[in-house]
């Protein structure tokens, strides 16, 4: 099979089947687990013959299209480290695959168990399989959300779900940084294939983005590996099931962030802000985590903080930033997957058979589990860097590079000590761990009886173990050759010569390792003082303070929106005039501006008279404002004016129908104002006053500044078009008109959209609404008694047909002279209002049709069909044609099918004026309501 | 018929819409099958004209036959065409979803909402300013009214708010089209393009009407602080409806795109406009978005407030005119657009599940519904921008195009910080949503989604995979837009034609 | 002569509707107000036209006729306000 | 048959007048098709106006419709003088003439009519008492007034309408 | 003439922003109103001002600028169209809310 | 224009305006509403009357066709002004009653 493919199918399938589990669950959590075994198989299977050559020292490279044009490809890489990674994860996935099936007994949900673990196994895959440092970042961040959903395992635990908020806030969060760190890398080098990364080194380094785009990247690692200060999401994790802590948090999740350290070393270490950063990092995170793992009384917390602080010492190792430095960090790499993997599934154990994980608690199970004891102790001892181990091998060259690094040559001995005391407390940890659960006493008070758990379920465990053997007795035999390739991956150069022993005779790692055991098991006889010391110092629990932190913002963020968006909407409007003055303002005053002021007209006396009166109106309404009705009267006063300067200056049209809308408005104003209340109370803010008055003033100042120096302004537009072609092409002499219905005979199609919305509106939104009508007037005053008035009941029908007529008449003339639909509509409309308040509601609407939406529709369908029409003669959506016709007697009739555009305009004026008005005044109808 | 495809779009859902009005008497069925045959149509002729414009220059209609700039065109290039074909996806996974029962809880649902996709797809395809502003209003009056439906206090106040300040805006709106047209005298957008470049020294009414229009479309879009009005708004939109506006605010932003590209040319008067405030506003309001939804209390509110986060994002790119920005913001757009939808419609449904609990973030009882579940991880990572969903590959394609801006530190901290925040707000809440339990709600409320409304889900949710999944042809075609979008002077010369030369101007005083 | 008399002609409207808004403005009762805007609309109608003779334009005359038809409804209405609040019922 | 196609006769011609009028009575056509509108109106506006009364006497009502022309005249001369002379010497009085119609619209042609001319404006019928309450701006003696409204107004409107 | 224009435009203006800012539904209404007519005749004066030439087709006329008249009559119709629907929505709003305050400050 | 045309137009004119005056001269000199109501209800329509006919003669006068649609204004303010006289006095008694403690219209009761 073509290794490439093999590569590719490797993730297709791993992804893919993922559901699989889920799916399989139905037939038995046999069949789940099953599934799950056959897709890691199956994984590992096609990763198998691919094995011999990357020993070889080939890079096996695949590569797929994604997003080519931002650097984002499906390209897959397997070099050593890859395969050493892809090893650990398959290898010990398939373990906890066994274990799980047996741990999560009794558990309902082992198929979605299954189908997480399997995401998250294809997702690490994918970290370490990439090529593509983008494609990187998005399995990176998978890891992150599939472990989320593993850690929030047990979803009705507020412990698990915090924990796993706690772990997806900081391994999320970091994966931003190592986002923003790899997009910055990739711009470096030109490209985000790892192939051309590692080989830009000395661009990288020299590069101006080197030190933040480093730090970012150092972010990502840092979070994910459980580096200080970044540490405490783990310990947290711990609320997941123990197979998710084997998995994520021995072999794979926090070994990402180190297997980035390695995959990227070429490219990114060899500067000083490397070592100082990743070492330092590693050190104290290594001695820090070291230390708080000696006071755990619960026994994966233990495991737990030993976990990061052997993380903080493989961070150290590749901070250390020499060749035999890196071969000892991927070699603890794998040591303390292994070790940790079966320490996790032993604590597992206990756990599972204890029903508890302190350690107070727990005590002597050596005779009632001594299989598990057995195993559970060697793999501690491992860990404590006990010889014939393998723990003792990575741990020997770890104090091996410490001696005599380059970089300390004064204070030679300050790096060996602080390793030395490092091995102390492991030692002493490791010590805890193995005496005080096994041995120490009996056990106090434990929900049940321990025994050997199941034989299967053990032997995860007795296959790991048996590795740290092999490993730790035979590792030039056993673990030689993978750590070979691996480490040259890492390196990217021809490797430092180094032999893997377990004995190099008494040298000073050695003798480094010797004190470790004697101060470590010291200290641990020493402990009871040491507990009693370390209780009394303050405690602080990560998920308190992180879940204090995230109330404080959330409270931060009602706090901050409270303040600015307090649900006034007259601060909306403030804010939205302020804005556009203060926008407005800017633009004005950026730009050059001489207007050359052409007066074109000089002012006479009526246009004085007329402004005087606008603003005795205005004046009028803004100092009546809180008595609406006479507020109304004033607005009327200022409609008729607006009317008049339309007059004034050639607007016929305008004028005809400012006028008419005046009147309809008038009318929809006072049947609210019955509800309303009839006057507004006093304003007392004054400030608030002073502040509305000011953005007025200026707003005014603004726009009347605005249209002095347009109407002042020569331009050159387009409109002769019009007034040329409205006779010879529109049809008509009432250029406005023409452009209405013709030239821009699609605006009038969304305006009477609108309208017919306005119409359909009302229906919408006052049905069965109840409004409390009073039963007197402002002043107290009860309604007069009667309810139509005889000369406005009798003359209005007359007047009826009158108005008919007229608007008839103004519809007609419309396309050559003022008028139209609209205003015809309007005058129509207003007509049959004038019913509904001379006769009232029952009256009028009794001889309306009621289904008035169906008129509103054909109006829509006349203006719209009559533009269909032309479509399917092959013309523009509406395209009009007008003509003349000459016939005997009446001569020249003239046509134009924009008249049936404007008959459109009118029904759906008239509906839409019937349908507002006569739901509003419906609402007093409703019997019962008016008290 | 392939001369008339660009109005197809507008023309279906208006006609659906008359015959819904006609058809009123027979039932909410046939209002229901007018509705979902029409836009199912609507969604053909959408795809038929993404096809067109990529496969063609900018497709010019020019209604009632008069060219531009004297009538009114439609002017289609792929950006329209794009934003054209999501509308019509959003409407039918919407309508969909309200055709299982929402459309009955108060009057005239169906030809409303096919009337707000005839102001949505107007808006996006017209070429004219003015006409802008109409279609703007129907969008506009629809949306209030839809809006509305179901009635209540919250939608009511919220819709005051909406309305008011949307009509404040339409003013805004008129002013400046008085003042363009006023200056330039023109209205269509090409024409406006093409004076700007030739606009003598006296410039600074030309100035204030383009700035005064983006203030306009910056209220559609809610920049801060004119956003105040959105999360009220959508949060009190029922489920489909509040779906459907989640395009409004692109039309807001793909309106201040396309006039920045082809009106605000590097070398006219306007060229300056967006610089030096529209940056610090936009990346205002994604901190404000990301802070409202960690502070909000149900999820819906959290959502209105990702579509806040998401304009915010959006907002961003006019200011940079660079193809590569907007081909990368486009992209954004389609992926934040799904998922937002996607987000309202679970929010409704496990709202309905968890009943007097509705969808605040409390504890409740187990939905029994895993794939509600599955929907709102999926639209919740691609929201936050978590790979490997197309939400991801927004934010990579913003942070890249975007890297060269000047403005990088500034813009990737808030793109990626506000990022965390959300990622933290949408990971706490829907943990309590889902997963915790509470033992005074034993019992969930067992609701039938029904077929309609789970398509309507799936169809919004899809994409978040889909996209990724198919990043290429999608990335190639928004990046084809993008260079469309910025090479103003075909547009130019296709809306114009031959009128580019001999459009007769007369001087007037 | 014609354009003269035209000219009184506006001055009188035009001191007419001044007066007309001074009784609007003074009030006292809501009453007076509507009355004196009635009477504005009336001399609008007059001011229209007025306005079309001297532009001999026929132009203005619909304006005219749409008050004189229309605008009373405003009157009207309001004072159906005062005397019942509810205008149509 | 003439009353089925035109129901409404005085409405009608009342309707092509003004369409003539309108119209400035242009041309042949627009004034054919103001007669059909003049026929159709009727119809549609019908309902709007039940029990109609019809004018028996049309030679009456253009006299009276002159006569009332001539007194709008007088009238506003009468009022004129009033408005600009000594507002103290007036005497205004509220009047309430009693009818002798019985018909609402009868009544409300009575008030128009009073309203537009000398001095007076109505206020009300009442249609209890078959009142109608009268202003009048300078009414020394009302009862003059009253009888001035009944022979001048009442009497005629009466007979026009046969009611 | 053009500058009394443009203290009309502007009177009306201020006076409808400082209405829009009173915390009422009606001062709202009236505000909208008033600013709608100041917004309608800014559109209108985009034409620029010319007296006597009404835009209807006729021998030997000039005529003012046709198409913002056209703008204009869409915009008052739409606005129209606006305030009623703005009416309605505000007798809602009194109807849920007991009251017709749109100023959450001031409500309890 | 025949001159004595003009001159009728002129003097209708000038009649039309100052009858509009004097009107609003009414209304805002006189005491109370009732006697204020009496200018716009007469005063002014005549003025209204009188200048339309003006407009009719002076168009019929210089354009081909008749003038006859200022008819159509006069027709309509005389059926609207008494309406509007009729509501506003019953508003103003009813609002002036209702004051001194009784409803003008309880007395039908
Ligand atoms: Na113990
Ligand atoms: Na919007």
């Amino acid at each position: 099979m073509d290794p490439t493919f093999s590569l590719i199918a490797i993730l297709v399938i791993a992804l893919t089947a993922s559901p699989l589990p889920l799916l399989m669950q139905r037939f038995g959590r046999g069949h789940a687990a099953l599934a799950t075994v056959l897709v890691m198989s199956a994984c590992l299977a096609l990763l198998l013959p691919l094995v011999p050559a990357v020993m070889n020292g080939t890079t096996l490279l695949a590569s797929f299209s994604w997003l080519p044009d931002w650097g984002l490809a499906l390209s897959f890489r397997l070099d050593g480290l890859g395969l050493m990674f892809s090893l650990l994860i398959l290898g010990i996935g398939l373990l906890v695959t066994l274990y799980a099936y047996y741990y999560l007994d009794g558990h309902d949900h082992l198929g979605r168990f299954y189908t997480l673990l399997l995401l998250f196994m294809s997702s690490m895959l994918g970290v370490v399989l990439s090529e593509n440092l983008l494609l990187l970042v998005v399995f990176w961040e998978l890891t992150s959300l599939s472990s989320f959903l593993l850690i929030s395992y047990k979803r009705e635990s507020y412990e698990s779900r915090l924990a796993a908020r706690i772990a997806l806030a900081v391994t999320g969060g970091g994966g931003l940084a190592l986002f923003a760190g790899v997009l910055l890398l990739g711009h470096i080098v030109g490209s985000f294939e790892l192939t051309q990364v590692l080989a830009a080194g000395e661009q990288i380094r020299a590069h101006a983005l080197y030190e933040i785009m480093l730090i970012l990247v150092l972010l990502g690692v840092f979070t994910k590996s459980a580096q200080f200060p970044f540490h405490f999401w783990l310990p947290q994790a711990m609320a997941a099931p123990t197979p998710v802590s084997a998995y994520l948090h021995s072999a794979t999740m926090v070994k990402a962030g180190v297997f980035l350290l390695a995959r990227l070393y070429p490219a990114l270490a060899g500067s000083d802000l490397w070592f100082w950063l990743v070492s330092g990092t590693g050190a104290l995170t290594l001695l820090y985590a070291a230390y708080l793992a000696f006071y755990r009384y619960d026994f994966k917390g233990l495991l737990a903080y030993s976990t990061i602080s052997h993380l903080g010492l493989i961070t150290l190792l590749f901070g250390l930033d020499t060749p035999l430095s890196v071969v000892a960090g991927v070699f603890h790499i794998i040591n303390h997957a292994i070790f940790k993997a079966s320490l996790f599934m032993a604590a597992g154990i206990v756990d599972h058979e204890c029903g508890t994980r302190d350690m107070r608690r727990v005590n002597g199970l050596f005779k009632f589990m001594p299989i598990t004891a057995t195993l559970a102790i060697v793999a501690a001892g491992s860990m404590a860097g006990v010889p014939l181990l393998n723990g003792f091998l990575s741990k020997e060259m770890f104090f091996a590079e410490t001696v005599g690094h380059p970089v300390f040559d004064e204070m030679s001995w300050l790096l060996p000590a602080f390793a030395t005391l490092a091995g102390i407390l492991a030692v002493a940890y490791s010590s805890r761990f193995i005496h005080d659960v096994f041995f120490n006493g009996d056990p106090v008070n434990l929900p049940r009886k321990p025994h050997e758990p199941p034989r299967w379920m053990r032997a995860p465990v007795e296959v790991l173990v048996a590795m740290c053997l092999l490993v730790g007795i035979f590792p030039q035999w056993s673990i030689a050759p993978i750590l070979n390739v691996a480490a040259g991956a890492v390196l990217q150069q021809p490797l430092p010569a180094f032999h893997l022993a377990i004995w190099h005779g008494f040298n000073a790692p050695f003798m480094m390792s010797l004190l470790a055991l004697a101060g470590g098991i010291g200290l641990y006889v020493m402990r009871k003082p040491l507990y009693a010391f370390y209780d009394r110092l303050p405690t602080i629990h990560a998920s308190i303070v992180f879940e204090r932190a995230y109330e404080n913002l959330v409270t931060f963020a009602r706090t901050l929106l409270a303040g600015l968006d307090n649900g006034s909407l007259q601060r909306y409007l403030a804010l939205f005039f302020a804005f556009v003055l203060a926008l407005g303002g800017w633009a004005w005053w950026s730009a050059p501006s001489a207007a050359p002021a052409v007066v074109t007209q000089t002012a006479d006396a009526a246009s004085l008279v007329a402004l005087g009166m606008l603003m005795l109106a205005a004046f009028g309404v803004v100092s009546q404002h809180r008595k609406r009705l006479t507020a109304i009267v004033f607005t009327s006063v200022i409609g008729l004016i607006v009317a008049l300067i339309f007059v004034r200056f050639s607007a016929p049209d305008l004028a005809l129908t400012q006028l008419v809308v005046e009147v309809v408005s008038i009318v929809l104003l006072l049947l609210a104002l019955y509800y309303l209340p009839p006057t507004s109370p006093a304003e007392e803010d004054l400030p608030r006053i002073v502040r509305d008055a000011l953005l007025a003033l200026t707003a005014g100042v603004g726009l009347g500044a605005a249209s002095y120096v347009l109407l002042t302004t020569p331009f050159e537009t387009i409109s002769g078009f019009y007034l040329a072609q409205a006779v010879p092409g529109g049809g008509g002499s009432n250029v406005v008109n023409v452009i209405l219905v013709d030239f821009r005979g699609f605006d009038t199609l969304g305006e009477i959209t609108v309208l017919a919305m306005v119409g359909l509106a009302a229906h919408a939104l006052l049905d069965q609404l109840i409004l409390k009508a009073p039963t007197h007037d402002s002043e107290g005053r009860h309604w007069a008694r009667e309810r139509h008035p005889l000369f406005l009941e009798m003359l209005m029908r007359p007047l009826l047909p009158l108005a008919l007529m007229v608007s008839i008449y103004i519809f007609l003339r419309g396309h050559n002279l003022p008028g139209g639909g609209f205003v015809a509509g309007l005058v129509t409309g207003v007509a049959l209002i004038l019913q509904y308040l001379a006769s009232g509601i029952g009256f009028a609407s009794a001889r309306l049709p009621q289904r008035l939406p169906l008129f509103l529709a054909a109006g829509l369908a006349c203006a719209g069909g009559i533009g269909a029409a032309s479509s399917l003669l092959g013309f523009p959506f509406l395209t009009t044609a007008h003509g003349h016709l000459t016939l005997p007697l009446l001569g020249d009739i003239e046509l134009a099918s924009a008249l049936i555009f404007d008959l459109g305009v009118y029904l759906v004026v008239v509906s839409v004026v019937l349908m507002v008005l006569a739901d509003l005044g419906k609402l007093s109808v409703h019997e019962g309501v008016k008290s | 018929m392939t001369q008339h495809a660009a109005i197809l779009p507008i023309l279906i859902p208006f006609a659906a819409a008359l015959l819904q009005l006609a058809a009123k008497g027979y039932g909410i069925t046939t209002q229901r099958s007018i509705g979902l045959v029409a836009v199912l149509l609507g969604v053909c002729a959408a795809t038929w004209l993404v096809w067109l414009a990529d496969t063609g220059g900018v497709l010019v209609y020019a209604l009632g036959n008069w060219a531009a700039p004297f009538g009114i065109v439609l002017a289609v290039d792929r950006l329209a065409a794009m934003m054209v074909l999501l509308t019509a996806l959003l409407s039918a996974a919407a309508l969909l979803y309200a055709s299982a029962g929402f459309d009955q809880r108060g009057r005239h649902f169906h030809p409303l909402f096919q009337l707000q996709i005839v102001g949505l797809q107007g808006a996006f395809l017209t070429g004219d300013l003015f006409n802008l502003f109409v279609f703007f209003e129907v969008m506009l009056l629809a949306s209030y009214v839809l809006l509305a439906h179901g009635g209540g206090m919250a939608r009511t106040r919220a819709g005051l708010a909406y309305v008011v300040l949307n009509l404040a805006g339409s003013a805004l709106f008129l002013i400046a089209l008085g003042m363009l047209y006023g200056t330039l005298g023109t209205l269509n957008l090409a024409d406006v393009a093409l004076r700007l470049q030739t606009l003598d020294d006296n410039h600074a009414l030309a100035r204030l009407a383009c700035i005064l229009l983006i203030a306009v479309f910056a209220l559609k879009a809610a920049l801060l602080p004119l956003s105040f009005w959105l999360p009220h708004a959508y949060a009190a939109a029922g489920a489909p409806v509040a779906a459907l506006f989640v395009i409004m605010t692109k039309v807001g932003i793909v309106s201040i795109m396309r006039v920045q590209a082809i009106a605000f040319a590097p070398a006219s008067a306007t060229a300056d406009l967006l610089d030096g405030w529209l940056l610090p506003l936009a990346l205002a309001t994604v901190l404000l978005a990301a802070l409202g939804a960690l502070a909000a209390p149900r999820l819906r509110d959290l959502t209105a407030w990702l579509v806040l986060a998401s304009a915010g994002t959006l907002l961003i790119t006019p200011v940079f005119p660079q193809a590569q920005v907007s081909a990368a913001a486009l992209y954004y757009l389609l992926q934040s657009t799904f998922v937002a939808a996607a987000l309202f419609l679970v929010a409704a449904l496990v709202a309905e599940r968890r009943g007097e609990l509705s969808d605040l973030f409390q504890s409740g009882p187990r939905l029994h519904a895993p794939w509600l579940g599955f929907a709102f991880l999926l639209a919740a990572a691609s929201a936050v921008g978590l790979p490997p969903f197309a939400g991801f590959l927004g934010k990579l394609m913003l942070l890249s195009a975007l890297r060269d801006s000047g403005q990088a530190t500034a813009i990737w901290f808030v793109l990626l910080f506000a990022g965390l925040l959300l990622m933290l707000a949408l990971g706490k809440n829907g943990g309590r949503l889902f997963w915790e339990r509470s033992p005074h709600h034993p019992h969930a409320i067992a609701v039938p989604a029904g077929w309609r409304r789970a398509i309507a889900v799936t169809l919004l949710v899809s994409p978040a995979l889909l996209l990724a999944l198919f990043a290429r042809p999608v990335a190639d075609y928004t990046a084809r837009a993008a260079a469309q979008l910025h090479q103003p002077q075909a547009y130019i010369s296709a809306v114009l034609g031959e009128n580019r030369a001999t459009v007769q101007r007369e001087v007037r005083p | 002569m014609l354009n003269i008399a035209i000219e009184i002609g506006f001055v009188l409207i035009g001191l007419a509707m001044l007066l007309n808004l001074w009784r609007l403005l003074q009030g006292p009762d809501i009453t007076d107000r509507i009355l004196a805007l009635d009477t504005l609309n009336i001399n609008a109608i007059a001011l229209l036209v007025l306005y079309g003779i001297r532009e001999a334009s026929s132009a203005y005359f619909e304006g005219a006729l749409i008050l004189a038809a229309m605008g009373f409804v405003a009157t009207i209405a309001l004072c159906k306000y005062l005397l019942r609040g509810d205008i149509i019922e | 048959m003439m009353r089925r196609l035109l129901p409404r006769p005085a409405l009608s011609i009342s309707l092509f007048l003004l369409w003539a009028a309108l119209s400035n009575a242009a041309s042949f056509a627009s004034l054919l098709l103001g007669a059909l509108l003049a026929l159709l109106l009727p119809f549609i506006v019908s309902p709007f106006w039940p029990d109609a009364l019809h004018i028996q006497r049309p030679a009456l009502a253009l006299r009276f419709a002159a006569r009332i022309g001539w007194d709008i005249l007088l009238a506003n001369w009468a009022v004129a003088r009033r408005v600009v002379g000594p507002v103290a010497a007036l005497h205004p009085a509220f009047i309430e003439v009693p009818l002798d119609l019985r018909d609402p619209f009868a009544a409300t042609v009575l008030g128009s009519v009073v309203s537009l001319t000398p001095g007076t404006v109505s206020i009300d019928v009442d249609r209890e008492r078959w009142v109608l309450q009268v202003h009048a701006l300078d009414a020394p003696d009302p009862q003059a007034l009253i009888r001035e409204i009944k022979q001048r107004y009442e009497t005629p409107i009466r007979e026009i309408f046969a009611c | 003439m053009e500058a009394l224009l443009a203290i009309a435009i502007g009177l009306l203006t201020a006076c409808g922003v400082f209405l829009m800012l009173r915390p009422r539904t009606f001062s709202l209404v009236l505000g909208l109103t008033l600013l709608s007519y100041a917004v309608n005749l800014f559109l209108f004066a985009g034409g620029r001002l010319k007296m006597d030439a009404p835009p209807l087709i006729r021998d030997g006329a000039n005529y003012t600028d046709p198409l913002p008249q056209a703008l204009v009559l869409t915009a008052i119709v739409i606005g129209f169209g606006m305030t009623a629907y703005l009416v309605m929505l505000a007798l809602r709003a009194l109807a849920e809310s007991g009251d017709d305050n749109v100023d959450a400050k001031e409500k309890s | 224009m025949n001159p004595a045309i003009e001159f009728l137009v002129a003097v209708l004119i000038l009649l039309g305006a100052l009858f509009a005056l004097l009107g609003s001269v009414g209304l805002a000199r006189l005491p109370d509403f009732f006697t204020r109501l009496h200018g716009p209800t007469k005063a002014t329509t005549l003025g209204v009357g009188a200048m339309a006919l003006a407009s009719a003669i002076y168009f019929t006068a210089t354009q081909p066709d008749f003038s006859l649609h200022e008819i159509a204004v006069m027709i309509f303010l005389f059926i609207t002004a008494p309406v509007s006289a009729h509501l506003l006095a019953k508003a103003a008694l009813h609002r002036h009653s209702a004051e001194h403690g009784r409803d003008v219209n309880d007395t039908n009761e």
